[in-house]
């Protein structure tokens, strides 16, 4: 139901001749369309109702990721409504009480800034944030900041001695730079450099040394957000594909007519299958067990990443020539996947996450 | 059908204290292998004690069916009580106590197709493991093609008259009973004139021949009927329509073979197994392989969970199922080559045990419907690709 | 043809000394990518005096075209001298002096089925980089169906006249000459009525328009002829037989596009990417898959040197080449992707450059024959399966 | 024209059935189709002539293990008259020189003892050798010693001190004691047990603690060969599956007119051809540069490995039921398959002296 209103509303709103646009025109946002999200109750999905959320919990924000990538729309839904909203909702308190407040009406933004290398490793931030008087001066660059190029503000993992402390800070705080990246699958993604930002003790979220108090459950939910959207990239691509298969005549039949195209595709679509088993059960644990979810994120996200590779990989070649050219939509279904392959985690990452802990 | 979270609790502490008080210490090693399995039957030889109370035990409470109505010798479990059943054998690693093709093919089908005569005649033998069964499906020279059925069955008037040969019988030589596609009607279009018949296999006329397979064990048989005699009241559902029924079995047949992919095997987590292997933890190609297979496994397992829910609530898996068959079989040989690399020289024994299990797995994208013909299945029925 | 190992070690000294003088040490980088490549022609801008002087002095040694005869602007190097002059260029990590369609396809189909006045007059220029060719082959729609001519071309006594559309032609835009193929006959079977033939692309009524691909480059056009005459010589081959140029070219060029596995992206050896990354040595997904690549790409160009070895022993390669095609350019986008997952996040911005390669590979399996046409072909033609 | 003359001579003395009748009848040789090889020059391919052999090079015996592959031959061909006679070559004394003769004329066979564990891995050899008196004594034990049960004789790897001595024993010398496995291939293979097992310094193939300078060209001259007995395995049974796809009518039409098997048998007879690309290589550098052939044979077994692996699971799945019966061939192929891809080291050791010769 809530899928079938999502996908009314994004082939409408945002549809990928959406995303198009917004590249053509050298945007990576589109302000008007997350207020009309933020309407709807998309930005507040994981915002308590007493903060003006709708509350629906991991397994709808999972379903509405899914949607999203199906049409490759372009929103701050992951890094905002799912990453910023789990992290405030770990503290509670009546600050980030506000700010949830602020996200569920759609008038502020996040991005995570947490990657300093190419590849996702949280634990090896260096970015130095040395106490000082009462508060901290934050020192290093991030990379990679997704949706960091037009957020208002930025969750930063820095390191505080031997301990790493989240903060909370507005993106325009005085020594803060960034530099927006090309990126290519046309979306938001920047570069972050701190010199000399000074922070307080009211900017840091949760305690002090303890990010990970925060931060674990956020970066789970983004994940599995992540992995929905990917299985949702990889159903629009496949989407395509088997119409062609069905419209495109060559030597006379349609190419879906021929047996290999059509055993490559059945397999595509099993392993799609198999894949939104597993986002579905990395919602449900999310919103039912979130301690202990760990296993079904990295399964989804895994698995995610696999098969949305194959999915666009078969997609394109599925196409021909036609599949490789620019004026038509596959190509973008092929960059957003390579994109999502590697934020958050790559399918190295996760699968060894799932092998640790089934004991090897 | 859906019981309060409550009532759920109090299902699962009862079922926590029968298992614990019931189920003999020798039955909770986990094993489903050849050599473990209770199959049942009227010839069978339990291969200890504890096999035979643990199914004399669970027949007393249904559990050998635990979905099947109580009157057809079930518990009568609901979904979600199933799976808490599951959970908890699981939790104590108890064997199944007792496997049959009654339980997995001939069961459902009479639940759906069966009178209610039959339903009360046939199926609480199954539940008790008294009668076991096989299947007759695939004729010599047919392949994929199930359809081709030659066997004929003619209407002598009190009695049907069968003649012709089955392969690829799972167990015939040990069964007591046959279920069996035949055709009833040799002139109509080849879906229409067949029949599904359940036959004694003391009948005269039947008679058996295993077929040696390359793991060195003889699952299967050929079959062959030479005027043979049955009574007339022992074909399920309507006379030349029996493809309905083989079409709907098929279904739980390629469920159950997938289902097979998460245990078969030594029953030890693939894991466990390539952190034993000499080299699993330095050898980057072995270990990928098996993060690769450990990932896939999982969410193989979850997409049958969901499947399982999906039916429970009335929506209808039908062709879908042949992705579970084609997932779940593919993945299981995928596995066990694995099993067999982390083995290295010592795997390439007999002794060992663990060859045949691996050669057993080619078989599992073949029987019931090939790979091939799953994927077919899927690409025209499915996703509605032409031709 | 055959050398003795002494003179092939004079040349070998020869060569080493003259490339140690004449190489420009701006063209020892190996590089071998969109940005770097000498494509030659008329409208050519050298990206550097560098790539000039080591293209001119390539010319007089006849180095542009090491295999064809020396009339033909070439070095006529044997098989063995051939292996010596890319063992040499490798050792210095030299550029090619120049590429172009001339060299890799006209040029040998003109060889094989030109008049010795064609190839007096064609040759020398490509050779010399003066003339950039492009191929006129697909049409749209016809896709894989390459016989699928539409362009239709009138004998008008004193000259031909062609009208139709070319798609996919490769950098038509920036071509001086295009080579095409183009229906003479329309009354005869679609294989038997088609021509090859080579049009100025300065003659009235030829255009292109670029069509842009996912890397946000243009290698390719449409290409449109709207009532262009041409004389009547410029047909290569029998008129009507064109397919037979056609067929004997596609090996050519399946050659090219999977020889170019080797080199193209990067040009650094995958290894030594995969070391750098970040988690390579610690990630046995990434590490595994890399190893695989390896042992693949290693064997795949053991193979290209196999059958080089082969054709020039007088065996045919013939429809074995879709072989090279179709394990050349799978490769390669294994390899490419391989190189996307070491680069991580680094490697998705696209300044960083490995983008646009990565997204060119995937065409490398459409363009010259998909993938399936390759397979299909070699089920046909080398395994003789029916159908 | 070897190839021709070996292909003629095995389809006659040693077709599959040849091994079928020897594992029916609880064999693992036949000394009267070693004898008949021998005579054919085979025995002593790699034996100087001036001791009686052939001397015919490395890629001559590919050729012939690879026809051997194709029927499944059973012999000890790669044991004796490959790594054996690459061993005593490289002594190149007067009692290697006697010991080449026996082998070229068919009348001594060996077995090379190595492995201790279930993977191939020379160097952690640690069967001892201890020094005694102007001798050694050997304790400890083999196992997967191919061909060691009916072997005249051993190549033993056993540690002496901190280094490895390479022993060349009669397989009846007191202490030793072999039991011959029940092996999946219906081959030849042992365990072979040394309990205070007594050998004189002329008994060391080559120098003491230098067991490496013989050994190493002997086992690279066994993997070579073997990649290519694998590669002619994998032609065997793809050649039946081809036949098969032919013959085999489904649906009223060839098995072999779907396009889905016709395209994977396509794919293989790819592999199949570029897997002897690596062989042929393999043999050549044995022959032309054999200290740098390290990169080339591993190379060689790894392609070889993974290619047969894909032969004989596409021939067993696209046999189908007949397939997995014992009564048909395709069987035996998978079992020599897998017992071809553990001996003398895995895809991954290979893969991984591949990787390191390149950089990685």
């Amino acid at each position: 139901m809530l899928a079938d209103a999502a996908r009314g509303f994004l082939d409408e709103a945002a549809p990928v001749s959406h995303l198009r646009r917004l590249r053509d025109e050298g945007q990576t946002e589109d302000k008007a369309l997350w207020k009309a999200m933020a309407d709807m109750g998309w930005a507040g999905i994981l915002v308590p109702e007493n903060a003006g959320g709708s509350d629906m919990g991991h397994a709808a924000a999972c379903v509405l990721a899914t949607e999203m990538g199906k049409t490759l729309a372009s929103s701050p839904f992951i890094s905002t409504a799912v990453i910023a909203a789990t992290a405030l909702r770990q503290v509670a308190d009546e600050r980030a009480n506000a700010a949830l407040a602020q996200i569920a009406s759609g008038d502020v933004t996040y991005a995570l800034a947490v990657d300093e290398n190419a590849k996702f490793n949280p634990e090896a931030t260096q970015l130095r944030g040395d106490r000082e008087g009462n508060g901290f001066r934050l020192n290093g660059s991030k990379g990679f900041v997704v949706d960091g190029g037009d957020a208002d503000r930025l969750l930063v993992l820095a390191r505080t001695g031997e301990a790493l402390t989240l903060f909370d800070l507005p993106a325009d705080r005085e020594g803060i730079s960034r530099e927006a990246k090309s990126m290519i699958d046309s979306r938001d993604a920047a570069t972050v450099s701190f010199a000399d930002v000074e922070a307080t003790g009211e900017d840091v979220l949760g305690q002090v040394d303890q990010a990970m108090t925060v931060l674990k459950p956020a970066i789970e939910a983004g994940q599995a957000a992540l992995a929905a959207e990917m299985a949702g990239v990889a159903a629009g691509a496949f989407g395509m594909t088997v119409e062609y298969l069905k419209e495109r005549k060559q030597f006379g039949v349609p190419i879906g007519a021929f047996q290999a195209l059509q055993h490559r595709a059945a397999h595509l679509w099993c392993e799609c299958e198999v894949t939104a088993s597993a986002i579905l059960n990395a919602g449900r644990k999310l919103d039912e067990d979130p301690e202990n979810a760990r296993l079904a994120v990295s399964l989804a996200k895994a698995r995610a990443t696999d098969t949305v590779q194959l999915a666009v990989q078969e997609g394109v070649q599925m196409h021909g020539g036609i599949g490789m050219t620019d004026a038509f939509d596959m190509g973008f279904y092929m960059k957003r996947a390579r994109v999502g392959a590697e934020w958050l985690g790559d399918y190295g990452y996760h699968a060894n996450i799932v092998a640790q802990a089934r004991g090897f | 059908m859906s019981e309060t979270t409550e009532q759920l609790s109090t299902f699962q502490a009862e079922l926590r204290a029968w298992l614990e008080e019931n189920c003999p210490q020798e039955m909770r090693d986990g094993r489903n292998d050849e050599t473990t399995i209770c199959w049942g039957g009227k010839n069978w030889n339990f291969t200890s004690d504890a096999q035979r109370t643990w199914l004399q035990r669970c027949v007393t409470k249904g559990y050998t069916v635990p979905t099947w109505p109580v009157e057809y010798g079930g518990a009568g479990l609901s979904r979600d009580e199933e799976k808490v059943f599951h959970a908890e054998m699981a939790r104590i690693n108890a064997r199944y106590p007792l496997q049959s093709f009654g339980i997995w093919m001939l069961g459902p089908a009479l639940l759906h197709f069966g009178t209610h005569e039959q339903k009360l005649h046939y199926l609480p033998p199954i539940a008790r493991g008294e009668v076991r069964w096989c299947q007759g499906y695939s004729e010599p020279g047919a392949g994929s093609d199930l359809a081709n059925v030659q066997t004929k069955c003619e209407d002598k008037g009190d009695h049907w008259l069968v003649n012709g040969q089955k392969i690829w019988t799972s167990y015939a030589d040990k069964a007591d009973w046959i279920f069996a596609l035949v055709r009833t009607d040799k002139d109509a279009p080849k879906h229409k004139g067949i029949s599904f018949v359940l036959i004694n296999m003391e009948t005269e006329g039947v008679s058996t021949r295993p077929i040696k397979l390359i793991s060195g064990v003889s699952p299967f048989c050929e079959t062959f009927f030479d005027d043979v005699k049955f009574p007339k009241e022992q074909v399920v559902g309507t006379v030349n329509r029996g493809w309905d029924v083989a079409k709907y079995l098929l279904t739980h047949e390629r469920e159950m073979i997938s289902a097979a992919g998460g245990s078969m095997g030594t029953g030890r987590p693939l894991g466990a197994v390539i952190a034993d292997c000499e080299t699993g933890e330095t050898d980057p190609v072995l270990r990928g392989d098996a993060m690769r297979a450990e990932v896939d496994t999982l969410a193989v397992e979850l997409t049958l969970e969901r499947y399982k829910d999906q039916a429970e609530a009335g929506g209808s898996v039908g062709d879908a199922s042949a992705m579970l068959k084609y997932m779940g079989t593919e993945l299981n040989k995928r596995r066990l080559e694995l099993l067999m690399a982390a083995g290295g020289s010592d795997a390439l024994e007999w002794d060992d045990g663990r060859a045949p299990n691996w050669l057993r797995t080619k078989a599992n994208s073949i029987e019931g419907g090939t790979s091939e013909v799953m994927l077919s299945i899927l690409s025209k029925r499915v996703l509605g690709l032409p031709g």
